[in-house]
């Protein structure tokens, strides 16, 4: 069997280095971060429900922002926890914000400081309280249905949380108008066994992408009334709340890796059909 | 992720420790922090394009600290709470209080089971660490052994037992009518293919090629429903890099020059 | 002697299983505290464990170092990484504000998210190697594989709005079918494995027996 | 085949038994459709434990309110079923004429007459006994449909008396009832009072003992006739056939051979699995006499690893030949272990890889190095998340439980082998009743379904 001299262009193609594609995905993410194209999003019902939530209740209504996640998920659901907190500063809600992952709090300590450059009148004690991380996930949960201020004896920054004013006013579980968890595993099991269920309180969920399977069954079975999905629901949510951000231009990113990756497939199989024909018609040749 | 919990004592920060933490979180050191951490960044995504000095060096620190890291949970979460204070309750802070821990000399029995695997340092007395595993893995097995049917078998087996809705007069109950028969056939030939004891010919060899075909689709829609999540984590790490390392403003100014204005 | 190391550890097995096996059915006081305490058990036992895995940490490390392995000066950094690391550790666990969470937050994390970001690539080349209609399986996944990927990302409504609820109904039957297949027989197949052990008659993980 | 017939036999005789008796339940039910309690009475275990069924007529304690509030008209209180003896139970049928602006409040008291310590409340639209599946795993047998189920029966569990003070076993505690509706509450007429009781059996796992027996038999006896017959056929397992392969081929280019057990500890079947088949390959790499690379992750794993590898080569008559520095621990960390693994595959340039056990997200950094590396990769779990991975980027993949099939595969170990044959046989038990009931059930006849269901 004689070898082709020179490898064609498809054979080369087939055989592409690995490198060759890691650098159109670094050039696939980092032009559209870059450069943002703006793709349209169409915002799913699960994500507008939730927006639709904060948006009707009153100003001044009382809402938990639960967060447990940890840097390794930050790409997906630090995006969201930003856009979601921005709308409830805009809608003048009070905000309490419970950690439950042991490497959460500073992750919730760098987005209060980047939103209050924008809104520096939103206060600690008054606006929001930050209870920082505490151990033991369920029976924290369970707790926090008698008393926060119990539960969370100082705040993240060590200040006593029992004297704060929007202590005094919203001191237990029950007190909650909505609730959004931000849920990177299965702490959310939790809340709502333990919390939005026996205290009938409507939440909602933002997830990473890889467990909102997970939560899905419990949108159908009216558990939660939205769902945040990954990235995506992140770049719904800040559309919807008209403050493009981060997640938005990701989304270009995500977009064009995933039509390189689809095109690099469909040449490769067109190739290798094309590939194996002309060996058929060789062998046939030479037989 | 490490899901171990780091146990943040909430008491207040003596003054030095104030004095410290001033210093480590404003001003330069979380600058001189970003630039380290940008550095590592790069030294680990160097190894894509190929083993390399910076990886080595990396990837060497990486395990250093991780390895630590992970020792000293072992110490505070289980070494101490749970064999140095029942041996000797004084050493808890929480001592005298309803929460301190009480005397507990049973807890010798599992010190005495860890002791054997610390022979395995000594030539020759090896096989003391025999009993340890005995222990363990039996005493494991047993534990998992009525949950893998409580919490895996049956769940997944009733799920399976679902009405076939075969009274078709629309299209929306002609697709349940397919969702279900799928998910029935698909379940089933999946298990067939794994049947060991036969050979797969004939009907048997049919049937499992279809459970073959039913975990290919599961392997390719899984892949592609997880490239969307790794992408998002690439993401991150170029935000990180491209806003806040080198900066918002530079990387404008740069987008700008090919905007041409 | 010959006793402690052949038939002992097989008869522990045995007992320790069957007890446990049997505190799953049974309520009571007496048997929730003896299943708390043997969890308790355990990790004291892997905190002894832990113990030996330093032991071989630094054996490993110091043996490079000791015959001059081409590279030993990395292993001195895993080794210098490592006591640093633990000292502060210990000192200031690893609360914010304090060197050990100063190191955890700019040299532990970012680390750890760059590896898992590594990941972005490899999907995307084992994507292009995988992918390909070489046979009819590999066909069934690189259809179910493509359409679910396009689907899920907003250029994905731009070929056709039907695409998204597609690969929505691929992940939840014919997908869950697989899945559940799998699963099934894991469950068997471990229940086998989990009854060999208890009875005795897998033993493999003891080392040395037969 | 005989065994197959034996089994399949028996399967549908038991079906086809259980089949007439939810006929027979099935009349019962139509004659009393109303009045589970009265006709079942005596298979509620939920009743037997109370000790006190009484008050048909609420008595009003306040003048008559303006506004009409509810009381239920059969309140029991009694021992918590299927614990161990801190809790109590508050069972009523819903009160005629509910409505949502109703709420129950529960008082524990130390005698009858107080003083009464508050433990929780309700709206009159949560807490059903018919949610409560566990505490009463056969009040739903005799039930008309799962999924149509109206729900009833309220109930309430207490198990504290606040702050983490738990009930304690054998007193009596005497418990007040109070329905309220805005401002205005009412008391049931009377305190009822029970005691809790520690239960030895826990009724709702019923089901997981049964299955658990059944198969554990099984499984035993196929293992008892492998003793005699020990000629056992075993499909082949490409994986597996390729094991001998890879680690010749290591030997010819004079590289190692590396093998993970997973990231998961000791505690973990997979991990148990990969270790089994590591013993095996061990022997093999020693008959060969090329090198071994174990890197491990947990501190367990490395301990039972050494010992499997030391009794590899003891095995293959080489014990000299074993270097325990070739089993060493990484890290616990997921991602820095990933690292570590990494660097050993781009320099020590091994020609075989092994990944077995379980795996979480790295599994794709580990196959994709190793493909680049050019080395024969075998991967087995059974982690359904990563297979595609490890399916796409690994020469050979040991899918679920062909994992576990693995160690008798190679071993061929007749003992092993039967089980292998018990848990097939297992298997074709469960198909056949997955498709007796999936049509039972689409032919309207849930029973069998239900009947499981109930009893856990």
């Amino acid at each position: 069997m004689e070898k082709v001299q020179k490898p064609s262009f498809i054979e080369r193609f087939l055989q592409l280095d690995r490198r060759i594609i890691y650098t159109l995905v670094v050039l696939a993410v980092a032009i559209p971060l870059l450069f943002p194209m703006g793709l349209p999003i169409k915002v799913t019902s699960e994500v507008q429900s939730v927006y639709d939530t904060i948006e009707s209740l009153p100003e001044g209504s009382h809402m938990l922002l639960a967060v447990d996640y940890d840097p390794a998920s930050m790409p997906e659901l630090y995006p969201m926890m930003k856009a979601v907190m921005r709308h409830v500063i805009e809608k003048k809600h009070k905000l309490v914000i419970p950690v439950l992952w042991p490497n959460g709090p500073n992750l919730v300590a760098q987005a209060i400081e980047e939103l209050k450059v924008d809104y520096p009148d939103w206060t600690s004690g008054e606006d929001y309280v930050f209870l920082g991380y505490q151990v033991g996930t369920a029976i924290v949960i369970i707790s926090m249905g008698s008393s926060f201020s119990r539960t969370f004896p100082h705040d993240f920054y060590g200040s006593t949380t029992k004297t704060m004013p929007l202590i005094k006013e919203y001191d237990k579980f029950a007190q909650t108008d909505y609730m959004v968890m931000l849920e990177a595993g299965s702490t959310g099991d939790s809340w709502i066994i333990f919390a939005t269920e026996p205290y009938d309180v409507e939440v909602a969920a933002g997830v990473t992408a890889v467990v909102a399977p997970q939560y899905y069954p419990f949108l159908q079975a009216k558990q939660i009334n939205g769902i945040l999905g990954g990235l995506k629901g992140a770049a719904e949510y800040e559309l919807l709340i008209d403050k493009p951000a981060m997640a938005v231009s990701a989304m270009d990113s995500q977009s064009i890796v995933h039509a390189l990756i689809f095109v690099v497939i469909i040449i490769a199989n067109i190739f290798a059909f094309v590939l194996a024909g002309q060996k058929r018609r060789q062998a046939r040749e030479e037989a | 992720m490490t899901h171990l919990a780091i146990i943040l004592l909430q008491n207040d920060l003596a003054p030095w420790q104030e004095v410290m933490s001033t210093f480590l979180t404003e001003g330069g050191m979380p600058v001189l922090g970003t630039w380290i951490a940008a550095g590592l960044t790069l030294c680990m995504l160097s190894f894509v394009y190929k083993d390399n000095p910076f990886f080595r060096f990396g990837e060497h620190l990486y395990l250093g600290i991780s390895a630590a890291y992970v020792m000293t949970i072992y110490w505070f979460n289980f070494l101490k709470p749970k064999f140095v204070y029942p041996l000797i309750p004084v050493l808890d802070p929480h001592y005298g209080t309803p929460e301190g821990t009480s005397l507990n000399l049973w807890i010798i029995v599992p010190g005495i089971l860890g002791v054997f695997i610390l022979m395995r340092l000594i030539p020759g007395q090896g096989w003391f660490s025999r009993i340890t595993f005995a222990f363990y893995i039996g005493g494991f097995t047993g534990v998992a052994l009525p949950r893998i049917f409580a919490g895996f078998l049956l769940p997944q087996f009733f799920a399976t037992m679902e009405a076939i809705p075969w009274r078709v007069n629309s299209i929306d109950s002609a697709v349940l009518l397919l969702n279900s028969l799928i998910l029935f056939i698909g379940a089933l030939s999946v298990l067939v293919y794994f049947f060991f004891s036969m050979e797969h010919r004939g009907f048997i060899g049919r049937v499992s090629r279809v459970g073959i075909y039913m975990l290919m689709i599961a392997f390719g829609a899984s892949f592609g429903y997880t490239i969307m999540a790794r992408v998002s984590l690439l993401i991150g790490r170029m935000q990180f890099l491209m806003f806040d390392w080198i900066g918002e403003e530079i990387v404008a100014r740069i987008a700008s020059l090919f905007h041409g204005g | 002697m010959q006793f402690f190391r052949k038939q002992f550890p097989v008869l522990l097995a045995f007992v320790m299983g069957m007890l446990l096996f049997v505190q799953y059915f049974v309520p009571s006081k007496l048997s929730k505290g003896f299943y708390e305490g043997f969890a308790d058990w355990l990790i004291v036992i892997a905190g002894f464990a832990a113990i030996f895995a330093i032991a071989s940490l630094l054996h490993y490390h110091m043996g490079k170092i000791r015959k001059r392995v081409l590279g030993y000066g990395f292993s001195v950094i895993t080794i210098v990484a490592f006591i640093q690391m633990l000292v502060l550790g210990f000192v200031f666990h690893y609360r914010p504000g304090t060197p050990a969470g100063w190191e955890y937050q700019w040299l532990f994390v970012p680390m750890q998210a760059t590896m898992f970001a590594t990941l972005a690539f490899f999907i995307a080349s084992a994507a292009f190697r995988a992918f390909r209609a070489r046979t009819w399986e590999a066909l069934a996944l690189l259809l179910a594989g493509l359409i679910v990927m396009i689907g899920r990302v907003p250029i994905g409504e731009f070929i056709s709005p039907h695409l998204s609820t597609f690969s929505d109904w691929i992940l939840n039957n014919p997908n869950m079918a697989g899945y559940r297949g799998i699963l099934l027989g894991v469950a068997l197949a471990q229940i086998a494995i989990a009854v060999r052990i208890i009875f005795g008659i897998e033993r493999t993980y003891m080392g040395g027996g037969d | 085949m005989k065994n197959f017939i034996r089994l399949a036999t028996s399967v549908v005789v038991v079906l086809t038994l259980l089949l007439c008796s939810a006929a027979f339940s099935q009349e019962a039910d139509v004659e009393l459709p109303d009045e589970p309690f009265a006709a079942e009475g005596d298979e509620l275990e939920a009743l037997e434990g109370a000790d006190m069924v009484i008050g048909l007529e609420p008595v009003m304690e306040e003048a008559a309110p303006a506004v009409e509030v509810p009381l239920p008209t059969h309140v029991t209180v009694s021992d918590l079923p299927n614990d161990d003896g801190t809790g109590l139970v508050v069972e009523f049928e819903k009160a005629p004429g509910e409505t949502e602006a109703l709420t129950y409040t529960v008082s524990v008291g130390a005698g009858p007459d107080g003083p009464w310590q508050e433990i929780g409340g309700f709206p009159a639209t949560k807490k059903w006994k018919e949610e409560a599946r566990h505490y009463y795993p056969a009040f739903f047998l005799f039930q008309k449909g799962r999924a149509g189920m109206s729900k009833n029966f309220h109930m309430f569990v207490i198990q504290e008396l606040g702050d983490n003070v738990p009930l304690e076993t054998g007193v009596e505690y005497f418990v007040r009832l109070t329905a309220s509706v805005g401002d205005v509450s009412r008391n049931y007429a009377e305190i009822l009072s029970a005691t809790p009781e520690e239960q030895w059996f826990d009724t709702g796992r019923t089901n997981v003992l049964i299955f658990a027996v059944l198969f554990g038999a099984t499984i035993l006896y196929f293992i008892a006739r492998a003793r005699r017959d020990p000629n056992l056929f075993i499909r082949k397992i490409s994986g597996l056939d390729a094991v001998d392969e890879a680690i010749g081929r290591a030997t010819e280019m004079g590289r190692p051979i590396l093998y993970l057990n997973g990231i998961d500890t000791l505690a973990a079947l997979p991990t148990l699995a990969a270790l089994n088949i590591l013993g095996r390959v061990a022997r093999r790499v020693a008959n060969y006499e090329s090198s071994l690379i174990v890197p491990c992750k947990d501190p367990i794993v490395l301990t039972v690893a050494q010992e499997i590898v030391k009794a590899g080569y003891t095995d293959a008559g080489r014990p000299d030949a074993y270097n325990p520095d070739s089993i060493f621990f990484l890290t616990e960390d997921q991602f820095s272990y990933a690292a570590g693994v990494c660097g050993i595959m781009m320099r020590d340039k091994p020609a075989a890889n092994f990944l077995m056990g379980y795996y979480a997200a790295e599994s794709l950094i580990l196959a994709e190095t190793g493909a680049d590396t050019g080395a024969i990769q075998i991967a087995g779990t059974d982690a359904v998340h990563q297979l595609p991975f490890f399916v796409t980027t690994c020469d050979y993949t040991l899918i679920g439980e062909e994992l576990y099939a693995a160690s008798a595969y190679l071993s061929r170990e007749p003992l092993i082998l039967g089980s292998l044959k018990g848990q097939d046989m297992a298997k074709v038990f469960m198909m056949v009743m997955i498709i007796v009931g999936t049509l039972l059930v689409t032919f309207g006849i849930a029973f069998i379904k239900d009947f499981f269901l109930a009893l856990g």
